[in-house]
């Protein structure tokens, strides 16, 4: 095969004509695809609000709001049926877990009750604190429908009403750590 | 849109940065390299043995791209066949040289030498060899422990347990000389490959005097000059009580094997014509070199 | 404390080699001498520094304002490799004799997916700059104990019989295994 | 003179010491701790110990007979050490299976995969211990208490081993004044009487085997000592500037596993230092990573782990660490 | 009887084999003369001495048969009188051909200059040089194993100087006991030796080591040494090797001779106590080195003795001597057992440097089988020049000399004490042994 | 060949003049067995020459050892990358400091390499006495 | 040339994992379930095809100092519209692999190809090349992936045939290396006896 002699010009043109294909290449791709992946982004998360709460007609994600208590910056998401609040879902998380942070969606309704919790993010060992997701065990119905005013958010090892995971305290601490920080937050302020 | 707009203008300016960086570097630097170093080496066998003198193919590759003639460089692996390639390649002229192989010269089996003390050390051949003679009383025989065995890298000998004498496989052997250089007892040889792999020669390297060599082998080279009377070639040179068989010289008429008496010359590979003597050395050589046709088929 | 954190966790509890699988190549394949690995470390600490550096001012500063960061790839890798081979001009310019000594010491295998892999990393952390400067330096010394500890064990076994079928690159990874395993008792400190 | 004389290379009188005679010492001086899992764990101990000792013994035999081609050397005792050492740390209601499985493991992986005895970087009971631990964490952490024969084995009551209730407490920011309360006395401590693996409970019976290994010249002080003392002096150190926050050097050092590995494991020959600068260095870095895990990591327990870890450095000890050459010091006189 | 002082002994390393010393207790006694006796004519280190009569001659005791040449030989005699039938090459110990004299016996004429009275002479009457032309012309070479030229050591090196003399009475290996009997026996002549030595390097001080184990010839010497000013005697801990000079410098002085550099660098020379003894008999009694004691020993021998041997007797004859071989023997050994190399026959004759012959029963001699390593460190435990030989064994098979010369190879002293210990059962020393060889050889290269 | 405080390296003699030999550095020979030879590289051009002072009896085209000393080595390590590294390391810590803009400090400490290789080149004749390269024949 | 060889010795012969041992960074780390290793792996097919494609078409006008930077380049456009792609219809799957996208660029799998058999070769050659490389690297994956899976969480594709956990330490990093391990040695020993 013969190759091309190297020259300034012939260097500089080529790279440069290829970078600029490329280039239109990919922005064109990148329009291509990016309402998708807007879509998806928010999929997962809107997935998550839709489970904690009851039904809605809004879009929480768009009247997303984020509140700052005791230094922890929670963000809010608000459904409404027909402009009238029905829950909030809030972001919340826990650093207490066995191996990093933990992120949950917490479905709170009006009148301060907790109406489902799934679990968003985590790092904890599969088997064991993993039994926290809905789908691994039956550890988070638990919450559903309790109200923390007369509940103690914590795990009954350490005095509280939580059934811990066997064999993961710790990841059930953490969790209700978690809960517990969104519930503050809503009652300090969160509630709108 | 703007996105694409901006893509475009920093993705290319990119590339011309970019451009304008290795043109400057490219002229900094010439290519040194010669890219036919790399045909050559896929020429060679890739065994990186040493053979050829150099520390691995590349470099030999290398030396052969590099310097004016192939006159000084053989690949022992690869053969003339592959020094031919080479030299077609780039276009030299590869010296013909006779493809070798390595020969045991030492015919002091368990038969033909008797054992006089038991060795108990490590099991090397150098270190009984600078300990003391070895378990028989011959100075310079082989003393069975495998040195040369486990550094061929071509599994081109074993040791034969029942004679207790290493055996070369002539069809494996590449004559990388890592035997000779591992043998503290300087036994082995490499000597020219003939048809057939068809072999002559003294197999000892004995240098006392023929009475006292007996004593301790019965197969020792006595110096008698027999062979080198008979010998019509010129091949065999006297010294030191001991024939040795110029291989480049031999003609393999195998006028000399008869003479010797104590049956100190090896003919390797040829068909029996004698059953004369029924010393044990004989028929142990001819067994080896069938035995090696028998190993080398399974 | 938020940097020991970082440093700690680059280190031991997230390897980049042992738990992150991140320049497995030079891992496996650079010679196995414990003086090549200190070497490999300090031209990699350098590297990463510098590519860290300028891949964090191009995200935050060109990227994300013009809302092009879907470019982030393309441009990590360009501009890493230029970085890289202008330095080495640099550095062939000023000292000729320098420049050949560190080509006879070290195989300069300076560009690898564990550099990219920090780079992008350090972006997807959302560290700040000199947050980034400590996860790279971290992650190269992690890079340099992993490989050290390594060739320590690889030339021991030299001397040893190892089963044939295990030898070379089956073996190393088996080692690798062992030590991520062991690694993982590293689990939380962070 | 009919019979040959036998030659060989000097010196021509050997030692007494040999490969096995070595670690049938190392197995006599488990025998306390034996006795005591038993005493406290009853037929569970019985059961673990003697299938991790059959199948790791098994295990090697199999391996090298079919997958390696190789004589098997199963004779020499270290397969029944690497079964024994693998045992005392499981608890004891620990399955059968998996017990079978960690076997395969630390023999096959640990030991066979390097060549076997003396080849091995890592040691092949922890590398079997940590792939349980890590592989199967629940059941890893249900420790049977420690109620010997008179209870039955299956349905014992599960507690929490001392450095599990520190850990939790600490966890949700109790105190250890209030927290020791709820663990077993010293005197408990000392004697074994108390939740974890089945040889790791007594202090005792291990410190009879240290005595024995050191009058026996089978290990050296270097190892053990440093790693206690480092764990002494560090705990020692926390305690002193945080009472509330951390345990007592003394609570450290006679729970959990720090006697076992600090006297059985970390002194393994063939993956611990050379030289006696060696060791001591060895020991203290183990010492100081136990107590780092045990503090500030996830996991209650640090000393497999340190082990394991330093089982790495070892060959870099090795390379930079030499013993003192005679010659070396400059004349005195 | 042991000496409940704090004892000297060196700190690093070390062994301490079972002792094991049958003939302690046994006189000397002076063996008969051979029929034949075979004169090698390299028994030292160094260049072999080039044979001054040949094949008829008539020779008598004491009479120069070589002639060392060269700086680094020594001078050769002949042990008995009698006819000189052979010159040739013929085995030695290790079985390969070295030049010998061989000499049939006829009576036992002495050369006449040769005081044969056993008087002890005191007095020092002969100035520095001469006594060092006499030891070199006696053909004196250390007898504490090394067989090494005797004057070459005496001979300082011009801006070195000798602080002390150390007199290695150690005898640290198992079985031998002709050092010690010779410390018992000869004591005073021995004494006067080390006078001699002190004369000739100017020293003031002599210190005469002697382990533990050999209470009575410690006291003895103690005794004695109160005539003789300057010299003391120091027990030692009962500790393998502490024969070694490097080490017994470092028992009695506490001084380490650096890595391949010798006594004399830190101000000290050795020499063995029979060496002081022939040192004696040469410089006051004109005799060269024709005999020596030699222990004939082992559990199975009938009579283990001392004897008195003159040099080229067959060791055959002393074995007959001892009571003839036992039927369970397997190896027959020149030296110690730590040191000491195996016969391959036994028609070999007696030379300066053997101190003692023994006899082991075959099912003690067997090795091992080799096992692999498991890293015990009990070698570099062990090891009194603190290498590493496990190590270093598999580096030598490597064949990986610069390494090797790195990790000090060169160094050890091929004490044993790391096969010894080892519990893998490895050939360690073996292949140290090789390693050494071959760095050398680099070395050499390398010049 | 295991460790020595040598660091030994193939190469081929190109040129000579009364003073100078230039060696032509080849590629490791462990490289060579590697199945990605050749494009491991993100450049194409391998510039591996040493200039060594003529000590005789060289000819071009052979085959010789280049040997540098370990110490060397890690000497220049330490100048070619490690210093240069500090230098970055400081003047970043110390213009982000100051100055508290990012862009600023990054681009600054990026440019503290010009001075520090200004420095180099100004020290160039000190470095090039101190790295001495050594050549040796080819042991056969 | 038979496009058929072409193709096996990519495949199989000189199987990029498991005997040139390259690309082994993505290979240990999606690797926790067959699903991700053959996600990725056909993620990488698609760059090594098509860059071969392009290579191929375009190597007779690029000079030869600018070759490397303009595969990158191309490379590199190929992998970045794979995550896009990836991005915007399997997003899951996207997050699975997460870093180990971007890095196809610099796994030298597919500069390697680009440089030594497309720039050099005719178009179908390097298809087919470009195909057996990224299948067999896709083997490898699903291989690797395939016993990781099974042996950590008892399952297969997703599909659970063994109740409970599994053995964790598979689908964690040191699975990872020890698996790789054993399947490089098995791969060899095959090898050795076809050979
Ligand atoms: C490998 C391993 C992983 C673990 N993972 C978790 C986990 O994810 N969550 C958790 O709470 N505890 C975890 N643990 C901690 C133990 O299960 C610990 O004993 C437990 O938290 C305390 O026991 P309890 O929950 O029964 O009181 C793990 C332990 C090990 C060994
Ligand atoms: C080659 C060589 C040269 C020696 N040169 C001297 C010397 O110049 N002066 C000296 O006092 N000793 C010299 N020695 C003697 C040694 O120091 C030592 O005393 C002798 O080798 C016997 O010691 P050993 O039995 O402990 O090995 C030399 C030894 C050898 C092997
Ligand atoms: C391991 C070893 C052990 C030794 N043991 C003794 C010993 O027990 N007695 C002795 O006199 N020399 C012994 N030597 C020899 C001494 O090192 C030294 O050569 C000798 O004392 C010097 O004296 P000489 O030249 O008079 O023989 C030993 C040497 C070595 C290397
Ligand atoms: C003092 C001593 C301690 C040992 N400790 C262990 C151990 O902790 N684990 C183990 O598997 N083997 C142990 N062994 C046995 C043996 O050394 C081990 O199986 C090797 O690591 C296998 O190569 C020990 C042996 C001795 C002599
Ligand atoms: S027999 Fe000797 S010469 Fe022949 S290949 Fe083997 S080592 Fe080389
Ligand atoms: S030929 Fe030489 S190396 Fe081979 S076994 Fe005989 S003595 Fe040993
Ligand atoms: S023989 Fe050498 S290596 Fe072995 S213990 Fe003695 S001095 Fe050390
Ligand atoms: S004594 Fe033997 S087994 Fe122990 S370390 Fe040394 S060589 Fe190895
Ligand atoms: S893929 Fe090769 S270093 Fe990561």
């Amino acid at each position: 095969m013969a190759k091309k002699e190297s020259s300034f010009v012939n260097m500089v043109i080529t790279l440069f004509v290829i970078t600029l294909t490329a280039s239109i290449a990919l922005g064109f791709a990148y329009e291509f695809t990016k309402a998708p992946i807007a879509v998806a982004k928010h999929a997962a998360k809107m997935k998550a609000i839709n489970e904690v709460l009851p039904e809605f007609n809004n879009l929480p994600n768009e009247e997303i709001y984020k509140k700052a208590i005791d230094n922890d910056t929670l963000y809010f998401y608000p459904a409404r049926e027909d402009n009238k609040l029905v829950g909030t879902a809030i972001e919340t998380f826990t650093n207490k877990g066995f191996s990093g942070n933990i992120k949950l969606m917490v479905g709170i309704l009006p009148d301060g009750s907790i109406n489902d919790i799934v679990v968003l993010e985590h790092k904890e060992t599969p088997g064991l604190g993993d039994k926290m997701s809905k789908s691994k065990s039956d550890f988070s119905l638990q919450f559903q429908g309790i109200n923390p005013e007369n509940f103690d958010l914590s795990v009954k090892n350490d005095g509280g009403d939580v059934d811990a995971i066997t064999a993961s305290t710790i990841s059930s601490r953490a969790y209700c750590d978690a809960v517990n920080r969104a519930y503050n937050a809503y009652l300090k302020g969160g509630k709108k | 849109m703007s996105s694409i707009l901006i893509t475009i203008l920093f993705l290319s300016s990119i590339g011309i940065v970019a451009a304008i960086i290795l043109y400057l570097f490219a002229q900094k630097f010439k290519v040194l390299e010669n890219p036919i170093i790399y045909d050559v080496e896929d020429a060679l066998p890739a065994a990186n043995c040493g053979g050829c003198g150099y520390p691995g193919c590349r470099n030999f590759a290398e030396a052969c791209v590099n310097s004016d003639s192939l006159d000084d460089l053989y690949c022992p692996v690869g053969g003339q066949e592959t020094m031919d390639i080479v030299a077609n390649l780039l276009g030299k002229e590869a010296k013909q040289t006779d493809p070798r192989v390595a020969v045991i010269r030492c015919s002091g089996s368990f038969k033909n030498r008797p054992r006089t003390n038991h060795y108990d050390g490590a099991s090397s051949c150098a270190v009984a060899s600078a300990l003391y003679v070895g378990d028989t009383d011959c100075p310079v025989g082989c003393l069975n422990m495998d040195d040369c065995v486990e550094v061929c890298e071509f599994e081109a000998i074993y040791m034969n347990r029942k004679t207790g004498l290493p055996v070369v496989i002539d069809e494996k052997c590449t004559a990388c000389g890592a035997c000779v250089k591992a043998c503290p007892r300087d036994i082995i040889e490499l000597r020219k490959r003939n048809k057939k792999d068809r072999q002559i020669f003294v197999s000892c390297i004995n240098k006392e005097k023929g009475g006292i060599a007996t004593k301790y082998c019965s197969v020792a080279c006595i110096g008698c000059t027999k062979c080198f009377k008979v010998c019509e070639f010129e091949a065999i040179i006297m010294g030191n009580n001991l024939a040795f068989i110029d291989s480049d010289m031999c003609a393999l008429c195998r006028r000399c094997v008869p003479e010797c008496p104590t049956d100190a010359i090896l003919e390797i590979n040829f068909q029996p014509v004698r059953t004369k003597t029924d010393k044990e050395n004989k028929t142990a050589s001819d067994k080896i070199s069938e035995k090696v046709k028998a190993d080398i088929k399974e | 404390m938020n940097f020991i954190i970082i440093i700690i966790s680059a280190i031991f509890v997230n390897n980049i080699v042992l738990a992150k699988f991140l320049g497995i190549c030079p891992f496996i394949g650079v010679s196995n001498k414990i003086e090549t690995a200190i070497g490999m470390t300090g031209a990699v600490t350098f590297v990463m520094v510098i590519a860290t550096i300028v891949t964090y001012l191009l995200q935050h500063y060109i990227l994300i304002p013009f809302s092009i960061s879907f470019m982030q790839t393309i441009t990590f890798i360009l501009v890493i490799a230029a970085l890289v081979q202008m330095v080495e001009i640099m550095l062939k310019k000023v000292s000729p004799v320098l420049y050949q000594a560190l080509g006879i010491f070290l195989p300069l295998i300076t560009t690898n997916c564990a550099v990219l892999g920090v780079a992008i990393l350090a972006v997807q952390n959302d560290y700040n700059l000199i947050e980034s400067v400590v996860f790279s330096i971290a992650n190269a010394i992690g890079f340099g104990m992993a490989l050290l500890i390594f060739s320590g064990i690889r030339e021991q076994l030299e001397l040893v019989d190892v089963p044939e079928p295990m030898r070379g690159v089956p073996i190393a990874f088996i080692i690798a295994g062992l030590l991520a395993m062991a690694f993982m008792g590293f689990t939380g400190i962070v | 003179m009919n019979k040959l004389l036998t030659v060989s290379p000097s010196p021509h009188i050997y030692g007494k010491d040999t490969t096995p005679n070595l670690m049938y010492g190392v197995i006599i001086a488990l025998i306390p701790a034996i006795l005591a899992s038993i005493l406290y764990f009853g037929w569970g101990s019985v059961i673990v110990i003697s299938v991790a000792v059959i199948s790791s013994v098994l295990f090697e035999f199999l391996i090298q007979r079919f997958l390696l081609q190789k004589k098997t050397t199963i004779q020499d005792g270290s397969a029944v050490i690497t079964g024994l050492l693998l045992s005392l740390c499981l608890p004891s209601n620990f399955p059968v299976s998996l017990i079978i499985l960690g076997s395969l493991f630390a023999i096959g992986v640990g030991k066979l995969s390097f060549g076997g005895l003396g080849n091995n970087p890592f040691n092949p009971a922890l590398v079997g211990r940590v792939f349980l631990f890590i592989s199967f964490p629940a059941k890893m952490t249900s420790w049977p208490e420690a109620k010997g024969f008179q209870t039955q084995f299956i349905d014992a009551s599960t507690g929490a081993t001392p450095l599990n209730i520190i850990k939790e407490g600490l966890g949700k920011g109790d105190s250890i004044s209030h927290l020791m309360d709820k663990i077993p006395t010293y005197q408990q401590l000392f004697f074994g009487n108390m939740g974890g693996s089945i040889g790791e409970v007594a202090a005792v019976a291990l410190i009879l085997g240290l005595a024995y290994l050191l009058l026996r010249k089978i290990i050296t002080w270097h190892i053990p000592v440093s790693i206690i003392l480092t764990v002494v002096i560090f705990t020692g150190i926390l305690w002193l500037v945080n009472p509330a926050q951390n345990a007592d050097p003394l609570f450290h050092i006679l729970s959990g596993g720090i006697l076992l590995g600090a006297i059985f494991m970390a002194t393994d020959y063939v993956t611990s230092p050379m030289t006696s600068k060696g060791m001591i260095l060895y020991g203290i870095c183990i010492g100081i990573l136990t107590v780092v895990i045990r503090r500030f990591g996830s996991y209650p327990e640090g000393v497999q782990f340190a082990i394991l870890i330093m089982n790495g450095f070892v060959p870099l000890i090795n390379y930079y660490i030499k013993p003192k050459r005679f010659g070396e010091e400059v004349k005195n006189g | 009887m042991r000496i409940n002082q704090a004892l000297k002994t060196y700190k690093r390393g070390g062994i301490h084999p079972a002792e094991y010393k049958l003939t302690d207790k046994s006189p000397v006694q002076i063996l008969p003369l051979p029929e034949q006796v075979t004169i090698l004519l390299s028994q030292h280190i160094g260049v072999p001495a080039i044979p001054v009569v040949s094949k008829g001659d008539t020779v008598k005791v004491g009479q120069l048969i070589g002639h060392g040449k060269g700086f680094v030989s020594a001078n050769i005699h002949s042990s008995v009188s009698g006819k000189v039938v052979k010159i040739d090459s013929l085995p030695d110990l290790t079985g390969y051909k070295k030049p010998a004299v061989v000499i049939e016996v006829e009576g036992d004429e002495w050369e006449e200059n040769i005081i044969q009275s056993t008087d002890l002479k005191e007095d020092i009457t002969l100035s520095e040089d001469e006594i060092l032309e006499k030891i070199r012309e006696s053909g004196i070479v250390g007898l504490g194993g090394a067989a090494f030229p005797s004057h070459v050591k005496l001979i300082l090196p011009k801006n070195k100087k000798a602080e002390a003399l150390i007199i290695n009475g150690v005898e640290c290996e198992p079985y031998l006991t002709s050092d010690h009997r010779l410390m018992l026996e000869y004591g005073e002549e021995m004494m006067v030796g080390i006078r001699i030595l002190m004369k000739v390097l100017n020293v003031r001080k002599a210190m005469i080591g002697i382990e533990n184990n050999k209470a009575d010839a410690i006291y003895h010497l103690t005794d004695i040494a109160s005539k003789f000013p300057g010299i003391e005697v120091y027990p030692l801990k009962v500790k393998y090797p502490q024969g070694s000079e490097k080490q017994l410098i470092k028992a009695l002085t506490g001084r380490e001779v650096p890595s391949l550099k010798l006594p004399v660098d830190v101000g000290v020379i050795v020499h063995n106590v029979s060496t002081a003894y022939a040192i004696y008999e040469a410089v006051q009694k004109n005799k060269p080195l024709i005999n020596r004691i030699i222990t004939v020993s082992g559990k199975s021998l009938k009579k283990p003795s001392n004897f008195v041997v003159r040099i080229g007797t067959p060791i055959q004859f002393l074995i007959e001597a001892a009571g003839g071989l036992p039927e369970n023997t397997g190896k027959v050994i020149s030296g110690g057992l730590m040191m000491g190399k195996a016969f391959n026959s036994l028609d070999v004759p007696v030379i300066k440097g053997m101190s003692g012959i023994l006899v082991l029963p075959e099912d003690e001699t067997k090795r091992k089988t080799i096992e692999p390593c498991i890293r015990c460190s009990k070698c570099v435990t062990v090891c009194p020049m603190g290498l590493e030989p496990y190590l270093l064994m598999p580096l030598t098979q490597d064949g990986n000399f610069y390494r090797l010369e790195k990790e000090m190879v060169l160094d050890c002293l091929e004490c044993g004490s790391c096969s010894y210990i080892c519990p893998a059962n490895r050939p360690l020393l073996d292949y140290i042994r090789l390693g050494k060889t071959d760095v050398n050889k680099i070395i050499r290269e390398r010049r | 060949m295991g460790t020595t405080k040598e660091i030994k390296h193939p190469g081929v003699i190109t040129s000579i003049d009364s003073s100078k030999i230039k060696v032509n550095i080849t590629t490791y020979s462990a490289c060579s067995s590697c199945g990605a030879k050749g494009i491991c590289s993100i450049s194409d051009v391998k510039d591996k020459m040493v200039e060594v002072s003529n000590t005789g009896d060289f000819s071009v085209g052979q085959e010789v050892q280049v040997i540098l000393h370990q110490t060397l080595g890690f000497k220049a390590l330490y100048l070619g990358y490690v210093q240069p590294f500090i230098v970055v390391l400081i003047t970043l810590i110390i213009t982000s400091s100051l100055t508290r803009n990012e862009v600023l400090a990054g681009l600054i400490s990026l440019g503290a390499l010009a001075p520090y290789y200004l420095v180099l080149y100004f020290y160039k004749e000190k470095i090039r006495n101190k790295f001495t390269f050594a050549i040796k024949k080819q042991e056969q | 040339m038979n496009q058929w060889k072409n193709f096996n010795k990519g495949f199989f012969r000189e199987n990029a994992v498991f005997v040139l041992y390259l690309g082994l960074c993505p290979i240990l780390g999606v690797t926790t379930s067959v699903i991700n290793g053959v996600g990725m792996g056909l993620a990488t097919t698609f760059v090594l095809l098509m860059s071969n494609i392009v290579v191929t078409l375009v190597k007779s006008f690029i000079p030869d100092k600018v070759r490397i930077p303009s595969f990158i380049v191309i490379i590199a456009s190929f992998v970045t519209i794979v995550e896009l792609l990836m991005q915007a219809y399997l997003p899951s799957l996207f997050n699975e692999l997460g870093l180990f996208i971007p890095l196809i660029v610099v796994n030298c799998l597919v500069l390697g190809r680009a440089e030594a058999f497309a720039s050099k070769n005719t178009f179908t050659s390097s298809v087919v090349d470009g195909l057996g490389m990224g299948l067999g690297f896709t083997m490898a994956l699903f291989f690797l992936g395939g016993v990781r899976e099974i042996l950590g969480s008892g399952s297969f594709l997703g599909f659970k045939f063994i109740p409970g956990d599994g053995i964790l330490l598979f689908i964690l990093a040191p699975g990872a290396f020890i698996t790789l391990g054993y399947l490089i040695m098995l791969m060899n020993k095959i090898n050795k006896k076809t050979a």
